[in-house]
Order: C-alpha cells, then structure tokens, then sequence
C-alpha cells in the first residue's frame, strides 16, 4: 500500500480578514489538514505573482491565495486590484500549463473561521488528488544536476 | 589516395563509436532551431544547414552550469562541487569557423586560471569538421583570414564529395586518428575527388580596421554611436558567438542553502559593467557596442594574438534589428 | 551577522501538547543564525517577558522570534519588550504555532513538523527585518458624529462638552432618531420625549456643535486623525437662515393625507412638514415626492403663505467637505418587515401592530394623545395579545439573534396599557424573558403582579380574524397544550435589525460589518466601541441590538476614545508604508493609480543645475497606510513595503 | 512605391521646415528581404527610406531611448496601427507626451502598402476602434487553438520544451516598445525573484513574469517573437494574455493616450467566478 500524499501547499493571505479567520479557526478549535504553511500580509493587494512563482520553486504542490472578499477590504480597495491581477496571472498559469487547480483563490473573513477550515481541508484535498506537481519539481532538479554533453 | 567515408556508412559508425564509449554530436535540425546535439543514428545528423543556429560553444562552456552546492549551516558551510561531466565524445560534422572558435577562447579559459569545466570538455572531445560547399550571406570566415575549410581547432577535417555520398577523410590530430581507427572498416581508399569549397568573399579589409581601432582617438569617435543607434542592446549576438565567453557567478538557491553557478554574460547589457555605487562607466548603448568590437579585435589579440571572431557570421544573421560585426567593420574599412 | 532568539512558549498545554516544543527548539538552535533557541511555559507572562529581554540583552540578539499565539494577540506585547531591552521593536516577529498550529491540528509529529516550518521561516524573515521608527501624523481635531439619535447625541455633547468640535450629521429633517418616537421607557417609565427633546436643544445649541440635518455622508477618504468626508446637504425646499419654525406653511399645504412616517403610519402630515411638533430644528421640508407642485407644477401655496420668503423650489442637494479627525458611527437600527410573518396577519389585520407603533399609540404626543385606541375603529381594546420575539431568535425566518430589548419594552407596553385601560386584559406570548439589568427584573416583576400581565410561554403560530375579533392561538408549554387567546389588538415585539442600507454605508466609511449589517467593533471585549478601521467608533444599535442605557453608555464610551485621540497633536502610527527606489523607479504612474489613498505623488529629480532629470514616484508618508498594492503592482520592483519588504517576504517562502 | 515616395517629401517638408528633429523609419537590410531602422535627420538620409511590406518592425521603442525627446522637439516615426498603439500606451504610461510625436502611419495587404491617415496619434482612434472589433488575425494561428485544447500537462510539455531552449539574452524584452523599465525586475537581485540562470526553470519564470508585465500592454506588434533567436513562440503567450483583457476587462491596449492601465484600475464588478 503506498503512503497517503501529502501536498506542500503555501497560502499567502491578508492580516485582516483571512489571517484573522484562520486564527478564529484556532480559537474555535476547528481541525483541518495540517498541509498549509501561511504567509502573512498586510493586504491581499501586496501579493505579487511573483510569491506564487517562488512558493513552487520551494516545491509547493499547490498555492492558496485568501483575503477579504470585496467591498471588506481594511484599505478599501487592495483586493480589487489583486482580484484583477489574480485573474490574468491565472490564466497565465493556465496557458503555460500550471493547472488551476493547483493555484486557488478565496475570499475568507475575519468570521469566516468555519469556512477557512473547510477551504484547507477540501485544497489539501484536491491538491493530493491532483498528486505531487511532479512537472515542476523535475524543472526543480534539474537545476541542481550538472549541464548534460 | 585519400580514403573515403560514405554517407551510407554513417550509422554503422555512430554505432561503433557509441560502443565504444563515445557520445557522439553533430548538427541537428530541431522543430524550431538547429544545433549541434545528440545523435544515436546516421540519419538524426543534418548536414544541409550552411551553419546551425546555435554555436558549438555550449557543448564546451553551456549557458549555465553549476559549480558548487553550498549549504550554510550553523557555525560553518558545507560545500560540494560539481565536476565537468566525464565521458569521452566525438563531435561529428562542426563547422570550421566553431572548431575555430574553440581554439580561440582557449588560451583565455587557460591563461591564470584554468577552466577545468572547459578543459574537460575539450580533452575529451574529438572534433570532426566538415568542409563548407556553401555559404550565404552572413559568412565572413575569409574576412577574418580563415577558410571554409580551416583546420583550426579541429581533430578530422572531412571534405564533401559529389551527390552527398560521402567525405574525403584529412586525419590531423592524434585524438582524431584514434578515433576514426575505431571506424577504419568503413573507410574506403578512393580517388574521388573532392567538392571545391565556397568561395566566400571578403567583406572587409580586417588589417584596416585593426589599425583604425588601434588608432586611440577613435575610442571616441562619432562613428559609434551612428553605427550603433540601432542597437537595443539585447544579448543574441553575444550568445550566439561561438567565441563570446563572458561570464557570471551567480548564487540561486533559498536563503541558506543553493548552487553557485556559471552563467552566460553580455557586455551588450547596461547592467554588465554596473557599479554598486550606481555609475555605469559604460553608460550608453554606443559604449558597449564599441567594447564588444574592441575586446574582439584590439584588447583580446592583444592578449592572445588571435581575433575573438571566426567569422561565422551568427552576429548579423540573428540580429533583431539587422546590426552585426560585418556591417560595423565594413563601415570601418570604407572610413 | 544574525544573532536571532527564537522563544517557543508551551502556552501552558496549548501549544506543548500537541507539538514537541523541546523538539522544536533544538532544530531551531542548529538553524543558521540562530544564537539562542529557548522553550518556556508562558512566555506573555511577566517572568517570561523577562527572560526574553534578558536574552536580547546577554546575547546581543539582532532579533527574535517568538514562536506562540497568533500575533494578533501579543505582538504588541513582545514589541515593547524588545524596545525595553534596547531592540528596535520592529525586529521582532511572531510564529502563530497556537491558532494556526496546535489548536488545528490532531497529528503531533505533523503539527510539530508545521510549526518548524513556521518559525524556520520567521527566523528567515526576521534576519531581514529592518529598525523602523514609528510614524507621526498630524491630528485634525474635529469630531464627525454620524446619527442624531441617543447615542449619537451623547457623543457629540459629551465630545463638545470636553471642548472639542463636532459635526453632527442626521439624515432625518430633525434629530431625535427612535428614541424620540418612544412614550415612556423602562425600567423607570419616565417620558422619553421628556428626556430627549432638552439632549436635542442642547446639541443644536452648542456652540462646539455643527448641526447638519436632513444630509447624509456621501464619501469617506482618508484616515485616523486625518479623514476627508464629503456630506450631501439634501435639498430641504426652505431656507434654514430665513426660516422661524413658524408652521403657517405646514397648516396651509394641501397635501394633508400623507402617512407620518415618524408616527408608524398611523397619523398623517403634509407635504411640507416637521417629523414631530418637537423637531430640532424646528425647520420643515418639503417631501418632493408628496408636494403637489413638485408633482403637478401648480400649488406653492407655502411658499404664498410664508412670509420670510424662505421656501425655495430651486433649491439643489449641496455639498460640504470636512476634514476631520475621528468619526462615531451612531446610525442606529430599524425594525424587521413584519411582512415576513404572515401568518400573524401584519398588514392585513389592522389591530396586528408592532411594539413600535404601539409606542406612538402610547405617547402623549402620537396620534391619538396618548390614547390605546384600535386604528380599525378608533375603539379602546379590552383584550390585548403581546407576541415577544416575533423575528428575534427565529433561524428560520427571522433573525437569529436575540434583540434585546424587547423583553422590556413588551413589559412596559403592558403595564402602560393596564395604566390606561382599566380592566384591560393582557396576554404576553414569550420564549423566554430576559430582564438582564439594573431595575430590570423587577420592572417586570412589576408587570406581572402589579399590573396583572399574564405570561404565556410559547409561541404563536397563527393569528386570524373571527367576528370582529382577533384569534390567537399559540401553545402553553408549560402546560403543554395549545391555547387560543382572543384579543382586540395584538402587538407585535418586532426584531431589532440594521438599517437597510448599513452594508452599503459600512463600505462608504470602510469599517467591517457581521452577516447581519451590524458593524463589527475591534475586538469585542477589548474594544467593543473601536471599529475594524482605526479612528472610526461605533456607539448604539448600529453595532447590535441595545437599549437606551446601553447606547448611551457606548456613545460616552467613543467620546473618551475620540478625546484621548484628539488628547495629542500628533499620533504615532504603524512604519509600515511603502517606499520607493529613486533611481529604478520608470515613472509609469501606475502606483499612482493603484494606490487607494492617493498617497504617491510625483517628484521631480533634477540634476545639479536644476535640469529636470525625470520624475518619479514619492510616498507621502502620512498618506500611505501600507496595504502595498502598489509595490506588487510596481514592475520594475522600485516600491517596497517596509515591515513586508520583497527580501523579507522572499526569505520566508523560501524558509518555508 | 507610391506611398513610399510621398512619405520621402513629407520626411523632408518637415526635416527642412523644423516641424521634426528626426524621422525613425527603415531602410534596406543586410540581405533583399531585410529592412533594418534609419533614423533620418537631413534630406539625404531621407533618400535611404523604404516603405514596403517587409517594414514589420515596431519602431515605437526608440522614442523612449534616453533623451531623445528631452528637448521637447517633435520626432517623426513610421508606424502600423499596433506601433500607434504602442504609442498611446507610452503616454498612458508617461513615458512620452503623444503631442511631440508626428506619425507617418501606414499598413500593408500582401505585398501592398497603403498609407494611414493622420499625424498624431489622437487621430487613430477611430481606426483602433475599429481594430477592436475586428477579429484578430493572429487569434486564428492553429498553434494558439493547439495549444488551447492541450490539458495542463501537455501544455506544460509544450511550454517545457520550447523554455528550453530560452537562452535569455533577453532579445525578447530588448525589442518590445514596452519594455523601457530602467532595471528589469530579473536584473533586481535583492531578492533574486526571477532566476537568472537559463536552466528552464529560469526560464520558465522569466517568461511568465514578462508576458504578465505585459498583460493588457501587448500589442501584438510581434517584436518579441521575431527577435528571438531561438524561435520561442511568444507570441502565442501575449497574445492569450490580450484575450484574456479583452474577454475579462474589455481592454484593448493602446486604444488611446489616456486608456487607464488594466492593472493598476479595477471595477468593482470584475468576474470573480474562480475565487472560491
């Protein structure tokens, strides 16, 4: 019997609404899946593609993106331009054939505890259907052996 | 009497040579560029490309290459270096002004310190050139005083015969004896004779415009910048050289563990010479041309009396806006 | 050369019964600079706090990690520690292994292996961390008070009181809110209006007070001590400076069947009107939508009758810009659409009423004097059916939680009822009767032995109509059977919900809300008058049901916030504001427009002699309030974010 | 022919009556089928000028080099309709003040060339409008519909291996008009976002990183594609990225000087059907 997968998954979220849902989570004392490391931000608007990237550089197997939903934003309008720019980057992803799938967004409140535990669990979830990103992590390898001819 | 390879028997001796521990490379032509790369069969080799796309240069010096795994631990840092790749290997159907250019930059990956990624590579590498029948217009080896079928660099120099049947076979180094002694079954002894090689005309007077660049009160004449205002300052030129040998060190990896590698570098780029401090000694497009020109016909003749130029013509034939060494030193001759 | 302290707190067994802390430690004393990896029981505590200073002090620590409860807990707490152990407190982060690790998870090897994660890669983060000084803004002392009912009266006093200025917004033509449609309130039945009306002179009267009725906050830029507010004057048709509050204008307007919202819809006014006979300003409107010139371009007949000349039919919405430097939220609630309860037959009966309608049977000054009187036929009811959570603490139609106060305002309604009907018979449907506070119990004590209110507890699930008469029929569930009540007026105790608009409004301001519309306070225990939004409180119901001792009590609650902001002429706040590179920067402008709090202004770079070089962006430190949308915009990656610098952030990825 | 020579005299008019300091157009390459740049500034570098339909690139990127338009002159350039967007790009994004700019537009059909009206860039509007609407022809490459129906592993292959070959001279970002950063954030090395390295993880994170930076900027000028020397379809990738602005926000970069950036605005009501 092999070993259950399981996915390294980096979630970038805001400080206000999905961070502080996730410390609800805790408060409650919900359970999910321990496969999520979160990075905190101050607002959804500062997250660059560019963590996306280097989060599978590190080998993540999926990335989560979370923040307030619109209208909620702490500074009124971050995650309206981030809404924008997660949805062309997507496509981009897309296009280069890094699946959705392993890339997702939310929106996640400040009360929105439940939600967030359920949201982890059902990613990890779909990630560890989805299998190690096996495509990437050989691009990753390849870095580290020596030039071939 | 010269002995003969025939087309026909390419396969039997990529064969041989495989099993005899050779990998062997020649020029492929890809969905998208052609390059010298690996073959397992007589037909993968495509012989019909006046030059490939790519230069024989990345066979010997890659665009980049790790040279050490660092892990910074606690109180010290592990190190581990990579070594060249071993195995020996034949490199099949090169062109002269590649072979060429290999001979060129090895006094300069050897004269302080010594390129072992480089030397590894060239001693195990037999190189077996192929006489140029034809050329096109980006061709310059006879400007830069050599041929078509020079044998600079080369271990085998083979020499076309009519109707792609085969190659006169001109042995010239002992690793090239070696090698074709593993294929000597195949070789026929014959007195066909062999295709003349191109003509390729001189482009400029190279005499010429070594003077005019010796000369130090053209450093900074108006000619560069009317020569290159076209320039967007990208680096194909540069990696496509076969004698272009810049490079950078460069640390990737996470914040405490990575590979220290080699990276192809430009002196076309603004960032190339770059201080810390923010001042960019060579602050214009103009200055960096005019330092590519120089560096490969004043400052590095001046070092190894060789010209870091072939003549492969790849500067010009891939530019994106149509510059190149052929029209910058042609415009120097008619000055 | 990092010297960093990484403290892992047990949090008694919080944290150290499900990960290995000992574990944890030791992995992180062998990290790369790493100069002291130390476990503890609490570490928030005093001796703990010690321990850490001490070990920045003996170790020279360049920054530390703790690795405990979330940061929204105790960052603050273990800043000020750094800053007294002489380390700048911004080299301090904290690892949340307690909310988003031992709390969560139920695998012990996995959730230790997770909280290696966390802090391996806030150690990463914190070795990039930079000392940051606080920032100073200027404070714009000046009070926006939005909501002219209890609670936004007593702020706006109690801040003018201290001496401070206010601007009072109301969007109704008076002040007054719910409170002023009130009879008598609980649990000392004193006339509301009579407690009101002298609040509502005293406001419009003060003269650190800037009364703007009948207008509304249209936008809200800016933040703490420094907010720009745009108010909508809406156009009232009478010229406040000419008018006297005289009324010939209101007695002479034909338009004289219009229902009076402030009386529930059982009385009347005009087209041109005052809400109530106490209204402050006592100024009237004109309700374009009723006025019979604005509808038929023929009458102005109050504008013939005035003889001030102050009706205006030109008369356009206006605008006022205000700077100011702290707002109070104080808009208060509605009832719920009793249309949600059919079966109770709201709308259809006209002796089914709700509480408050039966506040302006009840008032002196409502439609009827004072009077019960049934608006079906003017007639005294002798039987009265009272239905206590008719909305409130229903999930499945209503709202789910409790509204508060109508427990006591249904006692109240009986007891007045039995003061003026004699011989009236009462019946109160409830689920449970929650007198909570001062005098409450015994108000309602009162109700039922003095005033002979009769208690059922259960629900109602019908009401109907049977010769003249209302059936109610609901269950006894003390004695387990269904009764039948047949009343003459049945009184609906409707839920306290927020105004239909407070989502929308809530977005103009930029403070959060719950499901419901209520606006969340900051913490509710902590701050329970502070919104989300620094330099935004909230007092009365527009933050949760509350009766008026509540409301009052949180409105004088945000005036000691707003004067203790306003106590300082600079305000000190977070660095975390973005910067820029000078000399990367491409000037494109699109941080400019990015930026949500036009905090990025345009600079020009000169050379020695004056020559403009280029221009690029500058972030005007007192605006930015550091979300960094622009630096993630920024492609030439000139901004940065000082707090989340790109290294910071990169270095924990890739700690990670 | 016809086109090419009324253009010379209008070069000329305007050189010689101070209207234009200089005029960028083209002029014979290396080789018969070869246009290379010619930046004219008197009558007889007007004489070097061709016009024809192997004009094909986009010559928007030399008005940004440094100081060229410093000294508030006007300069003449030869444009198509994506170079005349590329401009309205530009001064959308403050890199030139359209007004200092004289276009000499013009587009071909075969091997037909056929000037465009107008002089400045305003003038275009209706023109690009009307490019809006039109299906674009690129759109119908059998590459892009190709690759379209790939699932993700195929296409990652498909993208894998043309990264591969990436060398990273950078010819790519060199060519393209919207590439004027003054450092590229792969040349920002604190911290090091893109690799520099062209192994094809470098590669493949710089070529998504660029064609982002691109998004709802591209105008399909095909710059990029033709300078790369290793023959990488970028264009597919741009060209997938001004669908995406186009289905998503309604943005066709380089409609006008003072189109708002897609990224750097938002409305409220954009599509958000994948955020959970």
């Amino acid at each position: 019997m092999s070993e259950l997968f399981e996915p390294k998954i980096v979630a970038f979220v805001c400080t206000y609404c999905t961070y502080a849902g996730a410390d609800l989570a805790g408060t409650s004392r919900l359970k999910y899946a321990p496969n999520v490391r979160i990075v905190r931000l101050p607002c959804t608007g500062r997250i660059s593609p560019m963590f996306i990237l280097k989060a599978l550089q590190k080998g993540a197997d999926g990335v989560l993106v979370s923040g307030c939903h619109p209208g909620d934003c702490h500074f009124t309008h971050g995650n309206y331009h981030a809404r924008r720019r997660w949805m062309v980057f997507r496509a981009l992803l897309d296009f280069t054939g890094i699946s959705p799938e392993r890339v997702k967004f939310s929106w996640i409140s400040a009360a929105e505890g439940s939600k967030f535990a359920d949201l982890i669990n059902s990613v990890t979830e779909d990630i560890r259907n989805l299998g190690p990103f096996d495509q990437y992590q050989q691009l990753i390898k390849e870095t580290e052996s020596p030039a071939t001819l | 009497m010269t002995r003969i390879l025939f087309s026909d028997k390419l396969d039997n001796c990529v064969a041989k040579w495989r099993s005899a521990g050779l990998a062997v490379i020649g020029p492929v032509q890809e969905e998208a560029i052609s390059r010298y790369a690996a073959v397992e069969k007589g037909t993968d080799f495509d012989f019909g490309t006046v030059l490939p796309d790519r230069s024989l240069k990345e066979l010997f010096f890659p665009q980049t290459e790790p040279m050490l795994r660092y892990t910074i631990k606690k109180n010290e840092i592990d190190t581990a270096d990579f070594t060249p790749p071993q195995g020996k290997r034949i490199i099949f159907g090169a062109r002269a002004c590649d072979a060429s250019g290999l001979e060129i930059d090895d006094p300069l990956f050897g004269w302080d310190y010594k390129d072992e990624f480089w030397f590894q590579r060239r001693n195990e590498s037999v190189i077996v050139t192929i006489a140029c029948t034809k050329a096109d217009d980006f061709c310059m080896c006879t400007s830069l005083k050599l041929e078509p079928d020079s044998t600079k660099g080369a271990d085998v120099l083979l020499r076309p015969i009519d109707k792609n049947k085969g190659w006169l076979v001109e042995e010239l180094t002992d690793r090239g004896r070696e090698a074709f002694a593993l294929i000597s079954e195949y070789l026929q002894e014959s007195s066909e004779p062999a295709l003349p090689t191109v003509v390729v005309p001189e482009k400029f007077n190279l005499d010429a415009c070594v003077t005019w660049l010796k000369n130090p009160e053209n450093f900074e004449s108006k000619f560069w910048k009317e020569i290159s205002m076209r320039c967007i300052g990208c680096a194909s030129c540069t990696y496509l050289c076969p004698t272009c040998h810049c490079f950078d060190i460069q640390d990737e990896g996470d914040t405490y563990s990575g590979i220290r590698r080699k990276n192809w570098d430009s002196c076309s780029f603004a960032l190339f010479t770059m201080h810390t401090s923010g001042h960019n000694p060579r602050s214009t497009q103009s200055a960096r041309w005019r330092q590519r020109i120089m560096h490969k016909f004043n400052y590095f003749p001046g070092k190894f009396t060789v010209n870091s130029c072939s003549g492969c013509g790849r500067c010009s034939r891939q530019c994106p806006v149509d510059m190149g060494i052929t029209e910058t030193l042609q415009a120097i001759s008619n000055l | 050369m990092a010297k960093i302290g990484v403290f892992i707190c047990h949090c008694g067994e919080n944290i150290a019964a499900k990960v290995d802390c000992t574990k944890l430690a030791a992995a992180m004393g062998e990290h790369p600079g790493v100069a002291v990896s130390v476990e503890y029981k609490y570490f928030c505590s005093d001796p703990g706090q010690e321990s850490v200073k001490k070990a920045i002090r003996e170790h020279n620590l360049t920054g530390i990690v703790i690795a405990a409860c979330s940061p929204r807990m105790h960052e603050a707490t273990f800043r000020k520690a750094c800053a007294e152990a002489g380390l700048n407190p911004y080299l301090c982060e904290i690892a949340n292994i307690r909310e988003q690790c031992s709390w969560v998870h139920t695998d012990s090897e996995m959730a230790t292996e997770k909280a290696m994660d966390i802090t391996r890669s806030m150690v990463e983060k914190v070795k990039r961390n930079n000392n940051l000084q606080p920032i100073e803004v200027p404070v714009t002392r000046r009070a926006l008070v939005i909501g002219g009912g209890i609670a936004g009266l007593q702020a706006a006093l109690d801040i003018a009181n201290a001496g401070q200025e206010v601007v009072l917004v109301e969007r109704e033509p008076s002040l007054g809110g719910h409170m002023a449609q009130l009879s008598e309130t609980f649990p000392t039945l004193d006339c509301s209006q009579c407690i009101m009306t002298p609040r509502m002179v005293e406001t419009a009267q003060h003269p650190k007070i800037r009364l703007l009725t009948y207008a509304e906050v249209e936008s809200v830029d800016g933040y703490i001590g420094n907010f720009k507010v745009r108010i909508r004057m809406k156009s009232r048709y009478v010229d406040m400076s000419r008018c006297t509050g005289c009324g010939d204008c209101i007695t002479k307007c034909p338009a004289k069947k219009i229902s009076s919202e402030f009386d529930c819809g059982l009385g009347k006014r005009t087209a041109i009107y005052t809400p109530f006979a106490q209204s402050v300003p006592n100024m009237p409107v004109i309700d374009k939508a009723s006025c019979i010139y604005f509808k038929n371009g023929k009458c102005k007949m109050c504008e013939k009758s005035c003889q001030l000349n102050a009706i205006n039919f030109e008369m356009q919405d206006e605008f006022i810009d205000l700077e100011i430097g702290a707002i109070v939220v104080a808009t208060g609630f509605q009832i719920q659409n009793t249309a949600v309860y059919g079966e109770y037959g709201y709308g259809k009966f006209p002796d089914v009423i709700t509480g408050l309608q039966f506040e302006r049977l009840a008032s002196a000054s409502g439609p009827t004097a004072g009077r019960i009187l049934r608006p079906s036929d003017g007639k005294e009811p002798e039987n009265v059916v009272f239905i206590q959570c008719a909305g409130s603490r229903d999930p499945s139609k209503g709202v789910r939680y409790c509204s508060k106060i109508c427990c006591m305002y249904t006692a109240k309604h009986a007891m007045l009822y039995a003061h003026k009907v004699h011989g009236g018979k009462t019946h109160i449907f409830y689920m449970d009767i929650r007198a909570a506070g001062k005098g409450y119990d015994e108000f309602t004590r009162r109700a039922i032995e003095e005033d002979e209110a009769s208690y059922v507890r259960g629900r109602v699930s019908k009401v109907w109509q049977e010769n003249g008469k209302l059936m109610v029929r609901g269950v006894d569930t003390l004695l387990g059977k269904p009764v039948t009540v047949v009343a003459d007026m049945v009184v609906l105790a409707t839920a306290m919900v927020p105004q239909h608009n407070a989502k929308e409004f809530a977005k103009t301001i930029g403070i959060a809300y719950d499901e419901y519309g209520f606006y969340n306070e900051a913490h509710l225990k902590l701050r329970p008058v502070e919104s989300s939004t620094a330099g935004v409180f909230l007092a009365g119901a527009c933050q949760s049901p509350k009766d008026i001792p509540d409301s009052v009590a949180q409105a004088s609650a945000t005036a000691s916030k707003v004067l203790a902001l306003f106590s300082k002429e600079k305000l000190e706040r977070e660095p975390v504001i973005a910067i820029n590179n000078e000399a990367t920067c491409a000037g494109c402008w699109g941080c400019v427009l990015a930026c949500p709090y036009n905090a990025i202004e345009k600079k020009d770079i000169r050379d020695r002699s004056g020559r403009l070089i280029k221009q690029v962006a500058y972030v005007n430190p007192g605006l930015c309030q550091g979300c960094g949308t622009c630096v993630s915009f920024c492609r030439s990656n000139s901004l940065d974010l000082a707090g989340f610098t790109e290294k910071q952030i990169f270095a924990e990825v890739m700690g990670l | 022919m016809i086109t090419q020579e009324r253009y010379r005299t209008t070069v000329k008019e305007l050189l010689a009556n101070g209207s234009i300091k200089m005029a960028i157009g083209y002029k014979p390459g290396s080789t018969p089928d070869r246009r290379r740049p010619l930046f004219i500034r008197t009558s007889e570098e007007a004489e070097q000028l061709v016009l024809d339909s192997t004009c094909v690139q986009n010559l928007s990127g030399y008005l940004v080099s440094e100081g060229l338009l410093s000294d508030e002159k006007r300069v003449g350039i030869f444009l198509r309709p994506e170079g005349v967007r590329s401009i309205n790009i530009l001064a959308a994004e403050y890199q030139l003040n359209a007004d200092q700019i004289v276009i000499f537009g013009f587009d071909s059909t075969g091997r037909e060339v056929r000037p465009l009206d107008g002089r400045s860039a305003r003038e275009f509007s209706g023109l690009l409008n009307e490019l809006k609407e039109k299906p674009l022809q690129i759109y119908k490459e059998p590459l892009l519909e190709r690759i379209e129906k790939m699932n993700a592993k195929e296409r990652f292959d498909f993208w894998q291996e043309e990264f591969s070959r990436c060398i990273k001279c950078y010819a790519c970002r060199q060519a393209c008009p919207m590439c004027y950063c003054r450092r590229c954030i792969v040349d920002s090395n604190q911290p090091q976002w893109v690799n520099t390295s062209s192994h094809t993880l470098g590669n493949f994170e710089w070529n998504i990183v660029r064609a982002f930076h691109l998004s709802g900027r591209c105008v399909q000028c095909g710059n990029c594609d033709r300078a790369c020397p290793v023959n990488i379809p970028l264009r597919l990738i741009n060209q997938r990225m001004a669908n995406e602005v186009l289905d998503g926000f309604d943005h066709f970069a380089g409609l006008s000087a003072t189109q708002e950036p897609v990224l750097a605005s938002f409305k409220k009501d954009d599509t958000e059907t994948f955020i959970l």
